[in-house]
């Protein structure tokens, strides 16, 4: 009881703390230094009409190349911590209930189409909300699909790394492609900025984030599978 | 033009009527059955309404809001046949009213049928 | 946007408070996962600038005059990153915990004694 | 070596046809009319159904079979309208007295899409919800169960549904 | 048109009531689906009031993944996971 | 009217977080993560950040789901409290 006490004052302190900022805290009137600076040159240099999309590619490319080596390693982690246990004798082999016959049909309907979607998302992703990050995501919530509907089915391992360490490998190219032939690592103009608003607009910003979205597309992927088994 | 508009305004408030009927159906219905019953049909075709009416009400999204009704339309019972097809499964009760099951019945009989063939092996 | 913030920091807290309390290893990853929620909510909404849209640029939000119609960017490109990391983060912590289930049979984080000063 | 077998030539027609439907689902949802886009979405899409494509026979599209198919459409549209109204009295008015169970239909239909059709359709209608199926007989959720044999359910649950769905899937 | 928003409100209210009491998970999983269609529709009737095509995306986003998660709770119920 | 949404919303964040860690059933509890995503998705979208919604409607909506679901699957026991 004390212990639970003692938790239950250390929240409250963390949110009397915060509220204490947020009495002082006056909401902004307008756009201040890095971010006005960024949405007025934005559409000049590089072309891109998701300004989002532009900081996350171009001006904080780093950053991003910084969180998909986080996500590999996390995918790397589950991998290694879970797949130790396969060389244990496994007590019995494991029996599903399969799914029931319209969901079957349902998938091979819909599957083409999610995927097909992901792909959308990280082609347009310079255009429309979205972009690598959300299309792998939706790759990967259909690899899922396909995972709880037929329980036995397997990925291919061997195109799955292969896919994943050419989009890793071609992105970090890009950027190097970035420096030598424009201004800084991951600069989206050694290709043509075209015409605004077109789908092969904004130089190297649609290639690097179709990588992006392969990468994560496939690690998320890996990540359910070894979960799964 | 403002005639559109005033229809396609009526058609989304019926919609949204469906789909606070839908709600209130999954909280007032006695057993599960019966508020996936109720939770599906009401909020299928509120859906459709809503967005339809929007498509009308805002012309040049029609297209749109079309394509969103048809990926409603086909994901929508799959997922409540599936959640009805796992409850029955799991083994929750139907209310005290249900006049007859079925699909227990018939698991019962094969059952029984494996467990002779089991017996004769 | 004051009201959201304060929810935000009310989520962050109910999930603090649940990481603090609970005993079990599932609920604590996902308490965690929740005061992670309330942390972008927070972010999000600091950017947020009354009357103002999304910072994508086509025909209703123009070129030259998208100074003064956008929201703040550089939260939203920082939260979008940090979900999908968060995510694979929870599977990281997950895989854990069933490592763990499997040397002990437990799931109650009284029961991980051995690193305990 | 590629070989050309008709098997390997049928997927690929079957990936054109799926890669069409999608380009043109793309063109609906952004109205873009820049045909470089729908060049690299068209080529996209053709890799994508590639992959998930199987070697099956094609329907065949006949004029009768599309005048059923907008028949179809409007008469769940119907049913979807009464069922709703249904349930509106019951939520409203929970005095009503119900009387549920499940059943049992048998189907004629063969076709795989066609049986997942009938089977949203069926949970779409007043009263029913399709739990489970074990080769042709469909077990039914039903609201109001008035006829307890398979026959009797059958005529008054699918029978209206499988006219068109036969017709329309063969 | 706000007066549609405010009953799809009401809406939401309604079926989170139906998950807070829900006896069974099911029960839950039944306002999940619920909540998920209504917040689509929500989502579409504020990007009407903001006049922006794109949040339309989101919706579909919505729409075609949404089920995922009622289907994956499914799953798990009739052991199939 | 985004104040009385935001509102609505935020009182179901809350209420949800709560119940995600006060149930016992722990499916219940991954269910309750799951809708607490879904109304931080419709924020995001009030909030004018539709890049943000998206990644959450698509992160929250099957996979975070699924994955605590496939953990509980791998260890299978209701949750003990002892206060």
């Amino acid at each position: 009881m004390i212990k639970r006490a003692l938790a239950l004052t250390v929240a409250l302190l963390l949110v009397w703390m915060m509220f204490d900022m947020l009495i002082n805290w006056n909401a902004p009137k307008d756009l201040s230094g890095v971010a006005r600076e960024y949405v007025e040159k934005e559409p000049h240099q590089l072309g891109a009409v998701n300004v989002v999309t532009a900081i996350v590619v171009t001006y904080r490319g780093f950053d991003t190349l910084g969180e998909v080596t986080v996500l590999f390693l996390a995918a790397t982690g589950v991998a290694v911590l879970l797949s130790r246990r396969k060389k244990e004798p496994k007590p019995g082999k494991k029996k599903y209930r399969p799914a029931s016959e319209f969901l079957n049909t349902g998938t091979h309907l819909l599957s083409p189409f999610i995927v097909m979607f992901g792909a959308y998302i990280f082609l347009n992703g310079h255009l429309s909300p979205g972009g690598g990050f959300q299309g792998g995501a939706v790759i990967a919530s259909g690899v899922l699909f396909l995972f709880l509907v037929f329980p036995n089915f397997k990925l291919n391992h061997l195109a799955l790394n292969w896919l994943e360490s050419t989009a890793g490998a071609s992105y970090v190219l890009v950027g190097i492609l970035g420096l030598l032939l424009a201004a800084g690592f991951l600069d989206n103009r050694f290709l043509p900025l075209g015409h605004y608003g077109a789908l092969l607009s904004a130089g190297a910003i649609p290639v690097i984030y179709t990588f992006i979205g392969l990468k994560v597309g496939t690690e998320l992927s890996g990540i359910l599978e070894n979960l799964k088994n | 033009m403002e005639a559109l508009r005033l229809f396609g305004a009526i058609v989304a408030l019926i919609g949204s009527l469906f789909l606070f009927l839908g709600a209130l159906g999954i909280l007032r219905m006695p057993d599960l059955y019966n508020r996936m019953q109720t939770g599906t049909k009401s909020t299928t075709l509120g859906s459709i309404l809503t967005l339809l009416g929007i498509g009308l009400y805002h012309t040049d999204w029609f297209l749109q809001t079309f394509i969103l009704v048809a990926f409603l339309v086909t994901t929508n019972p799959l997922s409540s046949h599936a959640l009805a097809r796992a409850a029955h499964f799991a083994g929750i009760p139907l209310t005290k009213k249900t006049v007859r099951d079925r699909l227990a019945e018939d698991e019962a009989l094969e059952a029984e049928k494996a467990e002779e063939e089991a017996d004769n092996d | 946007m004051k009201l959201m913030i304060g929810f935000a920091i009310i989520i962050m807290g109910v999930g603090i408070w649940g990481l603090l309390t609970r005993r079990n290893l599932i609920k604590i990853v996902l308490s965690l996962s929740i005061a992670e929620t309330g942390l972008q909510v927070l972010m999000i909404s600091i950017g947020y600038i009354k009357g103002r849209t999304a910072p994508i640029l086509d025909s209703v939000v123009g070129i030259t005059d998208a100074v003064h119609k956008v929201v703040d960017p550089v939260p939203q490109a920082l939260v979008l990153t940090a979900i999908v990391i968060g995510v694979a983060v929870d599977a990281l912590m997950l895989s854990y915990v069933i490592r763990l289930f499997a040397k002990k049979k437990s799931l109650d984080i009284s029961d991980y004694r051995d690193m305990k000063w | 070596m590629e070989k050309t077998s008709p098997n390997a030539f049928i997927r690929i027609l079957n990936a054109f046809i799926v890669a069409v439907v999608l380009l043109i689902f793309y063109i609906a949802w952004t109205h873009v009319t820049i045909v470089g886009n729908w060049v690299v979405i068209f080529i996209t899409a053709f890799l994508v159904s590639l992959i998930f494509v199987q070697a099956s026979e094609l329907p065949k599209v006949t004029v009768k079979k599309v005048v059923y198919s907008v028949i179809y459409i409007f008469y769940l549209f119907i049913a979807i309208v009464q069922s709703n109204f249904d349930v509106a009295r019951r939520v409203i008015q929970p005095h009503i007295p119900i009387n549920p169970g499940i059943v049992k239909v048998k189907t004629r239909l063969k076709s795989k899409i066609g049986r997942m059709i009938l089977a949203n359709s069926i949970t779409l209608t007043p009263g029913t919800l399709s739990v489970e199926v074990k080769d042709d007989y469909y077990y039914i959720h039903w609201i109001d169960v008035t006829d307890m044999d398979v026959e009797g359910a059958t005529e008054k649950i699918v029978a209206g549904f499988e006219k068109y769905l036969e017709v329309i899937f063969g | 048109m706000h007066i549609a928003t405010v009953i799809a409100m009401v809406a939401v209210l309604v079926a989170a009531t139906r998950f807070v009491l829900g006896p069974s998970v099911a029960d839950r999983t039944v306002a999940l689906d619920v909540l998920t269609i209504i917040s689509t529709s929500l989502i579409v009737f504020i990007a009407l009031y903001t006049n922006r095509v794109i949040y339309l995306d989101v919706a579909l986003v919505y729409g075609i993944l949404s089920f995922i998660g009622v289907i994956a709770v499914a799953r798990y119920l009739e052991g199939g996971l | 009217m985004t104040e009385i949404l935001l509102i609505l919303l935020g009182i179901g964040m809350v209420g949800a977080a709560i119940m995600a860690v006060h149930l016992k059933n722990l499916v219940a509890a991954a269910v309750a993560g799951g809708i607490v995503s879904l109304f931080a998705s419709v924020v995001y979208v009030v909030l004018a950040a539709p890049d943000v919604a998206m990644t959450e409607a698509a992160i929250g909506a099957g996979l975070s789901t699924a994955i605590f679901l496939y953990a509980i699957k791998k260890t299978r026991e209701q949750e003990v409290e002892h206060d």
